[in-house]
């Protein structure tokens, strides 16, 4: 396990020192339902999301990425092993953990303004600093015009905009991003992880980020964790060592960024061959061109 | 709805051994194991415990009117019926009988009349445009308010009831057809014609089987609707029949009959729209299998 | 695979590509070649005149795969339609192989087998079974037996790795499997033209991947001119013999960029330096464009 | 700006066919309605029904007359009642049973086997157990609504995207807050919806029942209404005044769908910006 390094704290106005906000998930376990029709998910699954860098998650679609980030949100609880955050178990939701979802889940009844200030307006607390943050918010993620629209009125970029800026007003210890730009276009997209990068290079608190984009998660990540297929659990773990701040550019120059791409891949490759024999639809897809490309 | 999709990819390709026999001993046994039933009885004991409390026990004001449990079911299956109407006298099935036969000739005129308006009025704009505002102008009136009318038109009192069932299945169907051919994605049309399909074609193979859920919705709301009227049309004009059982029994003063009748309506209501239902499912494969990956 | 590649410099504009690009010679394409010219296409809702397309000419020989690059909402769809026969064009012409598509006297084409749409959310008939899909075409036009049309279907499921999907309704399968069927349901057609609207959007990068592979495969084995929409550029350039960059909205041409990788084409082309050349040199334009886009805060689709 | 456009839809082909279709249909009603005055045979069916000219005519005449305006009073004051007594009924027993599990499955079962019996069969039963006949109209007609509210309510509350829930309880809402800001507005189109349907089920029903109770057996003490107007229009062979009766329920109903349609859009502005 890597040790705590304190480069990683950045110095600043907006940066806040966190002591230790790190997620250690030990020989978890799930399973869904019973009988013939119990379908294992999450299989002997260790990992450690270290705190004030970026973890991202990369696996397949439809491998137990989700699942995983329901344990760690506290929406569901693990069949067995431990989850912990600070050492502290972790039981049920929690402001402490915040998730961002694949697609957008801002309130659709709610205007953008409304959506940023529901987390302060349901604790009830710091109403007056949080009508300022909310302001302040508003103007870094550049939404000050749409402050009375609501998220139908929205681009999907400026949807996740608005989705990071309801997160960030939290100051939640850890992020957790499930595919959150997944259904952009592309280029929305890298301009996206280009924004999402400089969020958080500002403050680095912990995120976790899940993703089943190459690109993505080499551009973002500070630790690449590499999942297995179906029952999932932690296939490998690379430290991408590309210097901060990053360009798109990089992603096309950086022999290291190209070299991470193709172990990668590889790596995919193996996770696809093994579900192929447990017989799933969505890997043979997958064996289908990576056996190619391994040639 | 794509993730529900790929996400179940794994969970259907399990094999071969997962018999529809299996899955319904599986669900049969999981909603034994659950608290549902237990529940469905409590709330079933405390409807008709109470329902005999108030009437027989306690004769609470009000109540005393009141047919009691006791007196309605052991008149329901009395060999020798006070009233002259249990399930042992042939009464009780000429009631149903006609009631039944009414339903049909009022459904299946309905069905044969208003499917076909309700494509051509979704799949024609010129079409909508001249018929569907005469359509808009008719439909508030409620069906009942026709009833007077059916009876100058109709000669006897059979038609105009069966008129009145017909007018109300009508509306539901058409109206539900037209808006399901409005629903389908334009891009099942666009492909067709691609595909060289004329705009008879068209019709034929995406037109008429795109709008098939909508049109069994409509069915399923039109049988509904085809009760609801039948039960007026019989009460105020009409000869035999349920709700002519009920308004009779009422003038006679035979007050468990009208409940052993409005216990019937329910009974053969219920069963009718399920077996529009079944139907349904059996004319929509597609939309069964389809549906069963999602479970 | 020969990591040999040509460097050939490429001219911006009204570079026509010849067949040798393509490395395995296609000299048997003779039929789909596509020529837009200066096509205009103007909306008008609510009397306020919104302008889709803006003069735009278009030259695609036959055989040619071209990726038109843009962003979301930026009008390359109404191409494509204009191109289909879905809706009108307010100016100029579309002719295929030197027949007029739609142009002066005739604003709109008429949709027809030989130009064959493959769509963005995938538009297979989800009641009818992947071989009544892939049979539609043919069964329409009414030439061959129903028998000859079945085999041949069958046949052509087999060759794209198929077999045994054959009575699943799309519902069943898998995305990516879904998309392999819609292309087989074109190709059984034989079409001259086949025109994809952003195909592969909704999937995610890695099932993406693998479908670009499948196309290429069943390209090479049955070439037809493929007129293709995107906005992911590594797939533009994967793909593409030739991108078109479109400015947004209006739409219009804005660059074009050869791609001089020779075909067949597999995975390891995204790491070869030439491809990474190509991309900086497109993405510099299409980023350029995507970030107009994203401070007017288009909607997507 | 707007109102030329508004005129250019008043003016549109579309509406002008309407129209058109709708002055062919009366036009035949018309001839069929006089066939034997004017063509010499009676049409079937046609020639039975008082002619449009009558009706429009018998219609001016009752303009003037209170006790028509009465009957529209009645029924609306009727419809109104059930209605907004389903509604305080329905929405929050339709929001606790999507909230509550236990009250769930002791009593949707029950809800469900009730719910195929027709809300008319309940007219009987209901005049014996309520002491005035008003209050069972009432009944009846509130049962009309409920069962439509109840599951519109239901339906919409349980199918909330799971991420909205999610997505607060991980800012740390308090369950009421959830139940609040977001389980009530997220259902708030639903209800609309429901609304809407029951008010149209509620004139069926009221019409129905005055018809039933009024023109019926029991010569009781509620009158009035336009069900009643129209039951007595034909006891009394006054057949225009039938249709005059239809029509103005019609339009009776359509008014008040507006309105609902109209309140439904205020409470829910963010469904207009789709």
């Amino acid at each position: 396990m890597n040790t705590y390094s304190p480069d990683t704290v950045v110095p600043g106005a907006g940066a806040r020192v966190q002591e230790a906000s790190e997620i250690v998930a030990s020989n978890l376990n799930k399973t869904y339902g019973a009988g013939p029709f119990a379908k294992t998910v999450i299989k002997d699954c260790s990992f450690t999301i270290e705190s004030n860098k970026l973890t991202v998650m990369i696996g397949p679609s439809g491998c137990g990425k989700s699942t995983l980030i329901q344990l760690i949100a506290g929406f569901e609880s693990a069949d067995s092993g431990q989850l912990t955050m600070n050492g502290e178990p972790i039981v049920g939701p929690g402001k402490d953990r915040l998730v961002l979802f694949q697609e957008s889940a801002l309130f659709p009844w709610m205007t953008t303004y409304d959506n940023i200030m529901y987390g302060p307006r349901a604790r009830g607390e710091g109403l007056k600093e949080a009508a300022e943050q909310a302001e302040f918010l508003l103007a870094k993620v550049g939404l000050e015009a749409f402050r009375d629209k609501y998220p139908t009125q929205l681009s999907g970029g400026m949807q996740r905009r608005a989705e990071l800026a309801r997160a960030m007003i939290n100051k939640p210890e850890v992020m957790i991003l499930d595919e959150p730009f997944r259904g952009l276009d592309n280029m929305s997209k890298e301009l996206m992880w280009e924004y999402y990068a400089t969020l958080y290079e500002e403050d680095r608190n912990t995120n976790f980020f899940v993703t089943t984009d190459i690109d993505e998660a080499i551009f973002l990540a500070d630790r690449l964790l590499i999942m297995t297929n179906l029952p999932t659990s932690t296939r490998t773990v690379i430290d991408i060592d590309i210097p901060r701040p990053r360009k798109i550019e990089d992603l096309v120059h950086n022999p290291r960024a190209n070299e991470i791409k193709k172990e990668v891949m590889t790596l995919l490759h193996e996770e696809a061959m093994k579900s192929f024999s447990g017989g799933s639809k969505a890997a043979a897809d997958f064996l289908d061109a990576y056996s190619k490309r391994a040639g | 709805m794509h993730d529900t999709v790929l996400n179940t990819d794994a969970a259907t390709s399990q094999g071969p051994e997962v018999t529809t026999m299996g899955l319904t001993m599986y669900r049969l046994s999981t909603w034994l194991k659950s608290p549902r039933p237990y529940l469905m009885f409590i709330g079933f004991a405390i409807v008709l415990g109470f329902w005999y409390l108030a009437v027989e026990v306690w004769k609470l004001p009000r109540f005393e009117d009141m047919p009691g449990l006791t007196e309605v079911f052991g008149e329901w299956f009395n060999k020798d019926p006070i009233y002259g109407l249990s399930v042992y006298t042939p009464e009780y099935y000429t009631h149903i009988g006609i009631s039944l036969r009414r339903i049909a000739y009022a459904f299946l005129l309905a069905t044969g009349l208003g499917v076909p308006l309700g494509l051509f009025l979704g799949w024609s704009k010129t079409f909508r445009e001249f018929i569907f505002p005469l359509f808009e102008v008719l439909r508030p009136i409620p069906i009942l308010a026709w009833v007077p009318l059916a009876i100058i038109i109709f000669a006897g009192s059979e038609s105009p009831v069966v008129f009145l069932t017909f007018l109300a299945s009508f509306f539901a169907t058409t109206l539900n057809t037209m808006l399901g051919v409005e629903s389908i994605d334009e891009s099942y049309s666009r492909a067709a014609s691609c595909l060289g399909a004329s705009r008879w074609q068209v019709f034929r193979h995406v037109v008429i089987p795109g709008a098939m859920p909508y049109i069994f919705t409509g069915l399923q709301i039109s049988i509904g609707v085809a009760w609801f009227s039948l039960v007026a049309g019989e009460m105020v004009s009409g000869q035999f029949g349920l709700g002519y059982l009920i308004n009779t029994s009422y003038m006679m003063v035979e007050y468990p009959k009208i409940i052993i009748g409005m216990i019937t309506l329910g009974i053969v209501g219920f069963a009718s729209s399920a077996m529009v239902r079944v139907l349904g499912d059996y004319l929509m494969q597609w939309r069964v299998r389809e549906l069963a990956l999602g479970d | 695979m020969s990591e040999v590649l040509d460097r050939k410099v490429v001219a911006d504009d009204s570079a026509k590509v010849d067949s040798d690009v393509a490395g395995r010679a296609a000299p048997e394409v003779t039929k789909g070649a596509i020529c837009i010219d200066d096509v205009v296409k103007i909306y008008d809702p609510d009397g306020a005149a919104v302008m889709a397309v803006d003069h735009c000419s278009i030259d695609i020989p036959a055989g040619e795969i071209c990726m038109i690059v843009g962003p979301s909402g930026c009008g390359k769809t109404t191409l494509l339609n204009a191109i289909a026969g879905f809706h009108d064009i307010t100016s100029g012409s579309i002719h295929l192989d030197g027949e007029l598509l739609c142009g002066p006297g005739k604003p709109e084409a008429t949709p027809g087998s030989d130009r064959i749409v493959v769509f963005q959310n995938g538009a297979l008939f989800p009641w009818k079974t992947n071989l009544e899909n892939i049979a539609f075409g043919p069964l329409m036009a009414g030439k061959l037996s129903k028998s000859e049309i079945y085999d041949k279907a069958r046949s052509m499921m087999a060759d794209a790795g198929l077999s045994g999907t054959e009575n699943n309704y799309p519902g069943e399968v898998s995305s990516g499997l879904r998309r392999r069927v819609e292309i087989v349901r074109a190709l059984m057609n034989d079409p001259k033209v086949l025109l994809f609207d952003e195909p592969y959007r909704a999937l995610d990068s890695l099932t993406k991947s693998v479908m670009h592979e499948a196309l290429l495969e069943i390209y090479y084995r049955n070439k037809v001119t493929i007129f293709f929409i995107t906005h992911d550029l590594e797939e533009a350039i994967f793909l593409g013999h030739r991108l078109i960059i479109m400015s947004s909205r209006p739409c219009k041409p804005k660059k074009i960029v050869d791609v001089d990788i020779p075909h067949p084409r597999d995975y390891s082309v995204l790491t070869s330096s030439r491809f990474r050349e190509i991309m900086l040199e497109a993405k510099g334009v299409v980023h350029e464009e995507a970030q107009k886009a994203f401070d007017a805060g288009e909607k997507e689709g | 700006m707007k109102q030329g456009r508004f005129i250019g839809k008043l003016f549109s082909r579309a509406t002008l066919r309407g129209l058109f279709a709708i002055a062919v249909f009366i036009l035949i009603w018309e001839v069929g309605a006089r066939s034997e005055q004017w063509l010499g045979f009676r049409m079937p069916y046609l020639g039975l029904i008082p002619p449009p000219t009558d009706v429009a005519a018998s219609w001016a005449g009752l303009i003037g007359d209170p006790s028509y305006w009465q009957s529209w009073y009645m029924s609306f004051l009727r419809v109104f009642g059930g209605f907004l007594a389903a509604m305080a009924i329905g929405i929050p027993l339709g929001l606790f049973m999507a909230v509550n599990k236990t009250f769930y499955g002791i009593y949707f079962p029950t809800f469900e086997i009730m719910r195929p019996i027709p809300p008319l069969a309940w007219v009987p039963a209901s005049i014996i157990f309520w002491p005035t006949q008003e209050l069972s109209i009432a009944f009846v007609t509130f049962l009309g609504a409920f069962y439509t509210i109840v599951i519109n309510v239901l339906g919409g509350a349980r199918s909330i995207n799971k991420q909205y829930l999610q997505a607060a309880q991980s800012m740390g809402a308090s369950q009421w807050d959830i139940f609040r800001r977001i389980v009530l507005p997220a259902t708030l189109p639903s209800i609309v919806v429901g609304s809407a349907v029951g008010m149209g089920i509620t004139w069926e029903v009221v019409v129905a029942a005055e018809m039933i109770s009024g023109g019926g057996s029991s010569g009781g003490g509620a009158g009035g209404g336009l069900g009643f107007f129209i039951w007595s229009s034909y006891v009394g062979g006054s057949y225009e005044q039938i249709i005059v009766g239809m029509i103005s329920i019609g339009i009776a109903g359509y008014f008040s769908s507006e309105l609902l349609r109209q309140l439904g859009g205020f409470f829910t502005p963010w469904l207009k910006t789709r």
